[in-house]
C-alpha cells in the first residue's frame, strides 16, 4: 500500500462518525473503537442518537454520532473536540461543526450534499464549509455515495442495499487514515452477515475500497500515527456503563453466592441492565420485568425478602415511582440495590441526555426521617466496581443502596482488563445461624447495627416484617414514642456507620495545592483530564472526586477544611454542594454547575479552573 | 413436629388480635389456619404477604414468615418472592381497596402471569382501615363518608376483572362459612398458578350487614349457590331450584316444574378452558340469580414461577457459560502482553 | 370557520411528524384527523391527552389542543379533564406498553367508571420508544431484547380485559386500514363512555410484521371478520364463511356447505347488553378464528362525568348553601359581642 | 343548685376525655370543647385515638382520648398536662397518668376498676392510684356506670343503650365542675339522636344526673372558674386543621371565579379534606376520588389543565407516589395544590401519630431540578388561610404549590372568628386574552415570569405541553442545550420570584434577644406558648416562625443573621436547619429535634430555651 506521504505523529485524537440515523454510524464507530483498542490505544467512547426512534432523514434532530477518543496515554473522556469528522450529510455537518478542533480534517459525503440536504439542515447556501466558516479545514469531499455503487456496481445488489454499506467505505477510508488493520471489522461482517454471502462479499470489498481510496487520494489526506498505550497486562474487553453495572452484580452474585433477581422496568438510559441481565439466565439470573417502576421495586424487596441478590433499575421518573418503596426497604432494614442512570430533567426533560440532578431525590426522595446508602460510579468500568460494592454493603449492612451512574457513563464505553475475581474481597452474608440466642427479627450485630437475614424456609425463625414502625428489643409492632425516636436514630446511625467499612477519601494531583475540585460520580473522566492537562501545564491543582455520599468517606471534613478554595463542580444546580453545606457547613464552596443535558467539556473546566487560580 | 399433628393452633402466634370484635377477619384467619393445617404446611415454608388495610394486619397475626407491606404492592412483592424461591407457599392477603383500588395493576398482572400464588381478597366493598370511604366494589349509589351523596361509580365484580385478566382460578365464599371457607382455601392452595379467592367479608362498624342480604342464614339456602365441580348446579332450601342455559342465557327454575328434572340441571365444569359459562357464574347477582359460591373457575395453565425455573435450567444445560469468568473471557476481548 | 369547510387538513400543524417512515402511527395520525374532520369538530373543543411511547407524540402533531404526559398516567389525567370541562371532546392515545404495562389500573378504573374519553390503543406488541421490550401484549415465547429466549408470560387481549373492567364500547381496526378506521374513530366518539380502539399497528423498527399474519391484504380477507351491528358475522374472500354458535361455543362454517344458508349465521348484536356473546368475537384468534374488527361492544350505561355533573345541579337547587359565607355561617356558630 | 364550696381561679385549664374506642370519648370532649368556646373561652383541642379501628377492649392499645385546652387567655396549644383527667377505664388512667399535672383532679369510673380491667391495662395490684403515685392527687373515684344504670332504671332500656350513654354523666360531671350551661349539649343530643326520643330522654338525664351529681359531692369536687376571654367581636366556629384547608380553597375558588376540583385517594390523617369537599357539591365542588395518589394528582393535573382551581390531598407516603406526576406539572407550569398532612414515617410509619419528617421531600422529591412552591401552615385554624394562600400562589405564578400541614394540627382544633371574604385578596387568574401578540404556550409575564393559562375551549389559542424540555421563545420541543439551561433557569427563577409577593418574616417576642428561636409549620402553637410564657417569667426570646419555605420571606437573611444564637426547632432530624444550612450557609445553626409521633411540649421546650439562654 505504498509509503504515505505525510504521517501526523498525535499522542491522542477524536474521531466522530455521523449522519442520518439510519447511517450505521453507531456500529462503524463501534468498529473503530475495537481497532484501535485491540491496537493497543487507550479509548473513550460516546454515542449520541436523537430520542425518536427515526427522527426525519436528513434533518438534524435524525443525527446520529459516535464519539472515539484514543490515545497513546491513558484517556479518560471521549473528548469535547474533534480531530476528524465524518459528516455522511449536511445535517451531521451542521449539528457538529461546532464541535471541531481548529484545523481538524472533515471528511464529506459530497454526493449528500445536494441542494435538497442542504436545505433540509438548514443550510442558506449551497456552501456549508463556508457558512460554517471552515475554510482552515482539512476538508476531504469523497463522493462516497458514488464511490460505493461504483465498488458494488457488479454485485447483483439492489440500491437500497447498496447504500446501506456506505458507511463501510467511510470506515475504511478512516482505517487508512490511522493505519489500522482490518481483520477485526472484516471478522466481524463474516459473523454478523453469515445469513447472505453476497451482503458479506459487498460489505468486505466497500471496507476494502474504502481503504484503499485512501492511499489514492494519499496526497490530499493527512494520515495519523498514534502509537500503543503502555497499558496493564492482561486480557481486555471493550465495556459499557451499563452492562458494567450488569456484570458487577452478577460477580456480587457470584462472591456472596447468593441468586441474582433484577425486577425491572425499561426506561431510558438504564434499559441495557435489563436486557443485559436478561440475557444471563446462563448464569441462573432471575429477570422479572415488571408492569412498571413500582412491581419492579416490589418484587425486587419480596426476592430480597425471599433471600436473593435483589436489584432494580431505572432511571429518574421511575426512581420518584420507587421512593415509597425504597422507604419500605428502609423500614423492614432488607438488603436491596436501587440503580439509577441519571437523565435530563425535570419530568421527561431530555430524556436520552445526562445530568446528574438526582442526587437530592436519591438522598430525600422519600416520606419520613429515611435514610439509605447513596453512592455513585465515576466511569463507564468502574460501573461494574461501584455496583459490586453497592451490593456488598447492602447485603452485609442490610440495608437498600441507590446506586447513581448517569446517561454519558452508561452508555459510554472505555476498555475493561478483566478481573480476576479472586482478588476481589468476600460478601458475607449476615443469615441468622441456630445458635443465636433469643434472637428476634430487628437483634442487631453490634458493630453495624444491622439486623440478620432470616429468610423464609428456615424453621424456628418465622417472623413479620413490616413498613410500620416496630419495637427495638423485640420487632413488634411499637407505637411508643421513645422507641420511635431510638429506631429513627438507629436507622441512620447504622448508614452512618457504613463509613467505617468503605475506603477513605484519597486527592488526587496536588495535595498541597490551593484550590481543590470536588466532583462526584460519572464527571471523573471531564475533571480528572482537566486536572491533569493543568498539572501538565504546570498548574497545581488537586481533585476529591466522591463515589460514596451517604455515608460520606470518613475523612472527607479532614481533606476538604486543608483547601483555601474548594470548588464544586456537576451537572446540576449545586445538589452536592449543598449536602456539603449540610453536612460541613463551617467551609466555603464555590459551585461550578451545567444543566444542559451534556458532560462537561475539558475545556470549559480548565478555563474556569485556570480563573480560580489566578484570582 | 411430625405432619399430622400440625393443629390450626400451630399457626397462631401470641399477638393479640386488633381487629374488632365481629369483624368478618377473625374468621378468615381462622379458616386459613386451618386450612394451612389440614394441607400439612411447615411454618416454615409458608409466607402471608399483605399490603395495607385492615384485612392486610394479617401476617401479624399468623406464625408462619409474613410481610406486611405497602398500600396496593403485595401482589408485586408477593410474585418477587414466590419467583425468588418457589418452594414457599405464598399467601397473599388484600382488601378491596389494596387489591382493586391502588394495587389493580398489580393484581391483574400477577394473575395474566399465572404466578402461583393465593390471592385472598376480604371484600367488605369499604376502606375499613381509613374509617369508611367507598371503594371500587361499592355498589352505584352507596353512601360514605366519601360520597355522602351517593357514589356515581360502577363497581368492579372481582371475578369478571379475574377473568378479564385471564385468571384460571376464581372462588368465593363467605366470612363466617367456615367449612366451606378452608376447602375452598384448601383447593386454591392446590391449585398451580394465581388463585383468587373472594371473601364476602363483613366490617361491622363502617359497613355493616353489606352481604347480609345474601349470606343471612335464612336468606342463604335462596340467595347463594354452592358450586361444586362435577355437581349439578342445584341450590335452594329445599334443594329445588337449580341453573339451566336458555341460548346465552343463565335461567332459575325450580326442579318439578314445568316438567323440569334434575337432569336437566347444569353441571358444572370448573376445570373448564373456555370461561365462557364460568364468567356468567361469577356475574350473578342477587335478586335476578343466586350469587355463586365455591371454586367457580379451577383451569389448568402454564405458571409463571415454574417456566422462569425452567428456562434457565434448559439454558444453563446448553450453555458454555457456567461463571462470571466464562462470561467475561467470551466474545470480543484482546490480549496485552 | 364553519363546520362544513373543516377538512382533515385543519387538524394537522407545522410540526415534522418525527415517527419512523413507514410507521403504523402515521395512518392512524390520518384517521384520527379525518374523523375529527367528519365529525365536524371544532379544533378548540378537541383535546388529546396521551403518556409516553411513539404512540404518545401524536398530541404534538395535531393542531388542537394536547398534552403529552407521563408514561401510564394519560387516562388519569384525560378523567380530570373530562370531569373539570365536560364539553371537551376528549382523546385518549396509549400504546400497549403505556395502557396496559404501567397505565393499567388507571385505564381499568377509567372504563369502570365510564368516563366519556375516545382511547385509542396502538397495539404493536412491543415498546417502541424504548427500542423493543416485549409489552404485555407479546404472544407467549416472544423473543425480543428483553426477553432474548422467549417470553413465560400470557399477553392480555386488551378486548377481553376491557370487557372484565365492564367496559361498554371495545373496537378494533387495522393501522393501514383507513376507511374503516376512520368508521370506527367516529363511532367511538359518538359513543358516551369510555371507547376503547385498538388499532393493530405496525412498528416497523422493532417488530415489523407482527400483524401481518391477518392483516396482510392476501390473508385479510379469510382472517378477519369484519363485524358491524345489524349484520350477520359473514367474512372471507367470497363472503361465504361465516360464524354460528354451537351451545356456548362460535364456529366457523361456510356458507352453502352442510345446508348452512345465510339465515343460520350470527347476526351482530353490538348494542347488547350482556357481553356473553361479545366476549367470544373479542377473544378469537386466528387460525382457529377470524380476528374480529369493527365494533364489537356499544352498549348504553350511565357516564360518569355526566353523573358528576347531574349530581352536583341536584343538589345545588335542594341546598340552602349557595356560597361560602352560607357554608361558614351553617351549623354551629356563636357570637361574641 | 346551690353555692360551691371551695372554687379554684384559673387562667386557663386542661381537661382530658379518655376511655375505651367505643366509649365515646370523642364526642365528649368535642361538646365540652364547643361548650367552653361558647362560653367564651379560647380553646385548642386535640383528639388522639389508635390506629387500629377497635383495638382490643380494655387495652393500653385501645385507648381514645380527647384532650381540651381553654383559658381565660389565648391558647395556643391543647396543652402538655393535664389538670383534669376523665379515665373510663384502668387502660385510659395508665396511658395517661404520666400526662397529668402534679395535684391535678382525676375522675375515675371506678366499676370499671375490676381485677380484670386492671390486669387487662397491666397493672400488678389492685391499687393503681399507689401504682401510679398518685397520692396527691384528688382523686375523684365515682361509680358512673352503676350511677347510669341507676339513673336510666325506669326507662326500658337494654343495659347495653344505658352503658353507652356513661360518657354524658361524666360529661354532666364535669360540666358540673367547670360551672358551665347545659343548653349546647342538650341541643346537641336533641339533634343527634331525634329518632329514638327515648334514646333521647335517656342521654338528657343522665347529662343532668351527672351535673347533680357534682353538686352532691361538692365537698370533695373541687370547682373551678376560668372567665371568658377577651376574643374578638365577631361570629365564632370551631374548626379543624382539615376542614379548614378544605374551605379554604373553597374561598379561594370563590375569590378566583374558578371551578374547584380535588383529586384524592384517602390516607390518614388527611381524608377528612377529602370527605369535607366531597360533602361541598353544594358548592360545585368536584371530587374524583380516585384509585390511587397517582391518579389523584393526575386527574387533578389534568383539571388544571382544563382551567379549574386543582387540587390534590394526601399523606407521607401518597407525597412519595406523586412525585414523577409533580414533576411534570412543575414541567408544564401548570397551578395546582399539593396537600400533604404530615404522619410520622418512614413508610407506613407511625400513621396515625404527627411529624414534619417531609419537607426534605417536598422540597426534593423529584428527578430532575425540579422547583416548586413549599408552604407550611401553623395552626389548625391558620390552615385556611395557607390553603387560600396556597391556591393563590398556585394560579397567580402558575406553579405547583405544595401545602405542609401535619396530624397534630389536621385533627386539632380552635375557635374561628368567621371572615367576610371581601376582606380577602382578589385572585387573579393569568388568563391568554385575545390581544396576546405572538402567543406561545411558554410566553412569560415579565414580574412573575410566570406563563399564561389557556385552557381548551378557547379558538386561537390550541397548543400541546408536555413533559419534555420546551424552547424557551416557541413553546416547542427543544433538546437545545443552552436552551434548557436557560428554561431551568427560569424554573428556578419564578419560584424565587413568588418571594416579592408574600409576606416578609417578622419576629414575634423580643426582637432584640440574643436568641431567636426558628420553627416552621404546625410547632406554632407550642413555640409561641413556651415563648409566651418565658417572657412572662421574664426572660428575652425572639420566635421567626415560617410558613412560606420555597422560596423563603426576602428579609429572612436579614434577620436570622441579626440574632447571636438561633435554634431551629422541628418534629424531625433537623430538615429545615439542613434547608437553612443551604441557603444561608455562614449562620450558624443549633438544633431541637424530636421524633416521637408527638408534638413539642411547651414544658421541654421551655427547659431548653432557658438552658441556651443561661449558656
Ligand atoms: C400509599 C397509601 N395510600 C393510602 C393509604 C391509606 N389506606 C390504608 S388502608 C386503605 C384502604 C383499605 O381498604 P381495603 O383494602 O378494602 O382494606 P380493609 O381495611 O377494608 O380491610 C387506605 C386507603 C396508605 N396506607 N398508603
Ligand atoms: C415512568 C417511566 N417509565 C418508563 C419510561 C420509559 N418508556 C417510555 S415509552 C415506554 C413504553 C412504550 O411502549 P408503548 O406504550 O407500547 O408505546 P410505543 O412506543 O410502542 O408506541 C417506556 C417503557 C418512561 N418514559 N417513564
Ligand atoms: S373497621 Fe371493619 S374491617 Fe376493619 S377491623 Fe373493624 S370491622 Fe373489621
Ligand atoms: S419505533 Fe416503531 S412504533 Fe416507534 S415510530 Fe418507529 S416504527 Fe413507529
Ligand atoms: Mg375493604
Ligand atoms: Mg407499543
Amino acid at each position: 500500500m505504498g509509503k504515505r506521504s505525510k504521517v501526523i505523529e498525535k499522542d491522542e485524537v477524536v474521531v466522530r462518525f455521523s449522519g442520518d440515523s439510519g447511517d450505521g454510524m453507531q456500529l462503524t464507530g463501534n468498529l473503530f473503537s475495537y481497532t484501535s483498542a485491540i491496537f493497543g490505544n487507550d479509548i473513550s467512547t460516546f454515542p449520541d442518537y436523537p430520542s425518536e426512534i427515526r427522527a426525519p432523514q436528513g434533518t438534524i434532530s435524525g443525527v446520529s454520532g459516535f464519539q472515539v477518543h484514543f490515545g497513546h496515554n491513558d484517556v479518560y473522556t471521549p473528548g469535547d473536540y474533534c480531530d476528524v469528522l465524518v459528516a455522511m450529510n449536511p445535517a451531521a455537518l451542521k449539528a457538529n461543526a461546532k464541535w471541531m478542533k481548529p484545523g481538524g480534517v472533515i471528511i464529506i459525503d459530497e454526493d449528500c450534499f445536494d441542494k435538497k440536504h442542504l436545505e433540509k439542515a438548514g443550510y442558506q447556501t449551497d456552501d456549508p464549509i463556508k457558512e460554517e466558516k471552515l475554510g482552515d479545514y482539512n476538508v476531504i469531499k469523497a463522493p462516497i455515495s458514488t464511490l460505493t455503487k461504483e465498488s458494488l456496481k457488479d454485485m447483483g445488489l439492489d440500491t437500497k442495499s447498496i447504500l446501506r454499506s456506505k458507511n463501510m467505505y467511510a470506515l475504511g477510508l478512516v482505517y487508512w487514515m490511522f493505519d489500522r488493520p482490518l481483520d477485526h471489522t472484516q471478522e466481524y461482517i463474516k459473523k454478523k452477515f453469515a445469513k447472505s454471502e453476497l451482503i458479506v462479499q459487498a460489505n468486505l470489498k466497500v471496507l476494502d475500497d474504502g481503504y484503499n481510496y485512501g492511499s489514492i487520494l494519499q496526497v490530499v489526506t493527512p494520515s495519523f500515527h498514534i502509537s500503543p498505550a503502555d497499558v496493564k497486562k492482561g486480557t481486555y474487553r471493550n465495556l459499557s456503563g451499563n452492562t458494567a453495572v450488569a456484570w458487577g452484580f452478577l460477580a456480587a452474585a457470584e462472591k456472596s453466592g447468593l441468586e441474582l433477581f433484577l425486577g425491572s422496568y425499561p426506561i431510558t438510559p438504564a434499559t441495557e441492565i435489563l436486557q443485559e441481565l436478561s440475557r444471563r439466565k446462563d448464569l441462573g439470573v432471575k429477570v422479572f420485568q415488571a408492569e412498571d417502576e413500582i412491581a419492579g421495586i416490589c418484587t425486587a424487596i419480596g426476592a430480597s425478602f425471599g433471600g436473593d441478590l435483589a436489584i432494580t433499575t431505572t432511571s429518574g421518573p421511575g426512581l420518584a415511582l420507587k421512593g415509597e418503596a425504597i422507604g419500605l426497604a428502609v423500614m423492614a432494614e432488607l438488603p436491596l440495590v436501587v440503580v439509577n442512570v441519571q437523565r435530563g430533567g425535570p419530568s421527561t426533560g431530555l430524556p436520552t441526555k445526562t445530568e446528574q440532578s438526582d442526587l437530592m431525590q436519591a438522598l430525600f426522595g422519600r416520606n419520613g426521617e429515611s435514610p439509605c446508602v447513596v453512592m455513585a460510579a465515576g466511569s463507564p468500568v468502574n460501573c461494574f466496581d461501584y455496583a459490586f460494592y453497592a451490593a456488598k454493603v447492602a447485603i452485609e449492612h442490610m440495608t437498600p443502596v441507590i446506586l447513581l451512574t448517569d446517561g454519558f457513563i452508561a452508555n459510554g464505553t472505555q476498555p475493561w482488563r478483566i478481573p480476576d475475581l479472586n482478588d476481589w474481597p468476600e460478601i458475607k452474608v449476615p443469615r441468622v445461624t441456630k445458635d443465636m440466642k433469643d434472637w428476634h427479627p430487628y437483634m442487631r450485630d453490634l458493630d453495624k447495627l444491622s439486623r440478620y437475614w432470616a429468610a423464609p424456609g428456615i424453621p424456628g425463625f418465622e417472623h413479620p416484617l413490616g413498613g410500620l414502625e416496630k419495637d427495638y428489643d423485640s420487632g413488634d409492632v411499637s407505637h411508643n414514642p421513645e422507641n420511635h425516636q431510638k429506631m429513627v436514630n438507629v436507622r441512620q446511625e447504622k448508614v452512618d456507620r457504613v463509613a467505617n467499612y468503605i475506603p477513605e477519601l484519597e486527592i488526587l494531583g496536588d495535595a498541597d495545592s490551593d484550590v481543590l475540585v470536588v466532583g462526584w460520580g460519572g464527571t471523573y473522566g471531564h475533571l480528572f483530564t482537566a486536572l491533569d492537562e493543568l498539572r501538565q501545564e504546570g498548574h497545581k491543582l488537586a481533585l476529591a472526586h466522591f463515589n460514596y455520599i451517604s455515608p460520606l468517606p470518613k475523612n472527607t471534613y479532614d481533606i476538604l477544611k486543608s483547601y483555601k478554595k474548594i470548588v464544586v463542580c456537576e451537572l446540576n444546580m449545586g445538589q452536592f454542594a449543598n449536602y456539603l453545606r449540610m453536612k460541613f457547613q463551617d467551609l466555603r464552596y464555590l459551585q461550578f454547575n451545567k444543566v444542559q443535558g451534556l458532560p462537561f467539556t475539558v475545556l470549559e473546566l480548565k478555563e474556569y479552573f485556570k480563573s480560580l487560580m489566578e484570582e | 413436629m411430625s405432619e399430622n399433628t400440625i393443629s390450626h393452633l400451630d399457626f397462631k402466634n401470641d399477638q393479640s388480635v386488633k381487629w374488632c370484635p365481629g369483624c368478618g377477619d377473625h374468621a378468615i384467619l381462622n379458616s386459613v389456619q386451618k386450612a394451612m393445617a389440614e394441607l400439612g404446611c411447615k411454618k416454615e415454608e409458608v409466607a402471608v404477604v399483605s399490603g395495607i388495610g385492615c384485612s392486610s394486619r394479617f401476617p401479624y397475626y399468623m406464625s408462619t414468615y409474613g410481610f406486611h407491606t405497602i398500600h396496593g404492592r403485595g401482589p408485586a412483592i408477593a410474585s418477587g418472592l414466590k419467583v425468588a424461591n418457589p418452594k414457599l407457599k405464598v399467601w397473599q392477603i388484600t382488601g378491596d381497596g389494596d387489591a382493586l383500588a391502588i394495587g389493580g395493576n398489580h393484581f391483574i398482572h400477577t394473575i395474566r402471569r399465572n404466578i402461583d400464588l393465593n390471592i385472598i381478597l376480604f371484600n367488605n366493598r369499604i376502606y375499613g382501615l381509613t374509617k369508611g370511604q367507598y371503594s371500587p366494589t361499592s355498589q352505584r349509589g352507596f353512601v360514605s363518608k366519601s360520597s355522602p351523596f351517593g357514589t356515581v361509580e360502577y363497581p368492579f365484580r372481582p371475578g369478571e376483572l379475574v377473568l378479564g385478566a385471564r385468571g384460571y382460578f376464581f372462588a368465593r365464599c363467605i366470612d363466617k362459612d367456615l367449612k366451606h371457607q378452608v376447602e375452598v382455601m384448601k383447593a386454591a392452595a392446590k391449585h398451580e398458578g394465581a388463585s383468587v379467592i373472594e371473601v364476602l367479608q363483613n366490617c361491622v362498624i363502617f359497613n355493616d350487614q353489606i352481604h347480609s342480604e345474601i349470606t343471612d342464614k335464612e336468606h342463604k339456602a335462596d340467595r347463594t349457590i354452592y358450586l361444586e365441580h362435577g355437581q349439578p348446579m342445584i341450590f335452594g332450601k329445599n334443594r329445588d331450584k337449580g341453573l339451566i342455559l336458555e341460548g346465552l342465557n343463565l335461567k332459575v327454575v325450580t326442579i318439578g316444574e314445568n316438567g323440569i328434572t334434575e337432569d336437566d340441571i347444569l353441571v358444572h365444569d370448573a376445570h373448564c378452558e373456555d370461561m365462557t359459562l364460568q364468567m356468567k357464574l361469577t356475574d350473578m347477582e342477587y335478586p335476578n340469580f343466586p350469587v355463586a359460591l365455591g371454586v367457580i373457575r379451577d383451569a389448568e395453565a402454564l405458571v409463571y414461577d415454574q417456566c422462569v425455573q425452567l428456562q434457565i435450567e434448559g439454558i444453563q444445560e446448553q450453555s458454555d457459560i457456567k461463571s462470571f469468568d466464562d462470561l467475561v473471557r467470551s466474545g470480543d476481548t484482546w490480549e496485552v502482553e
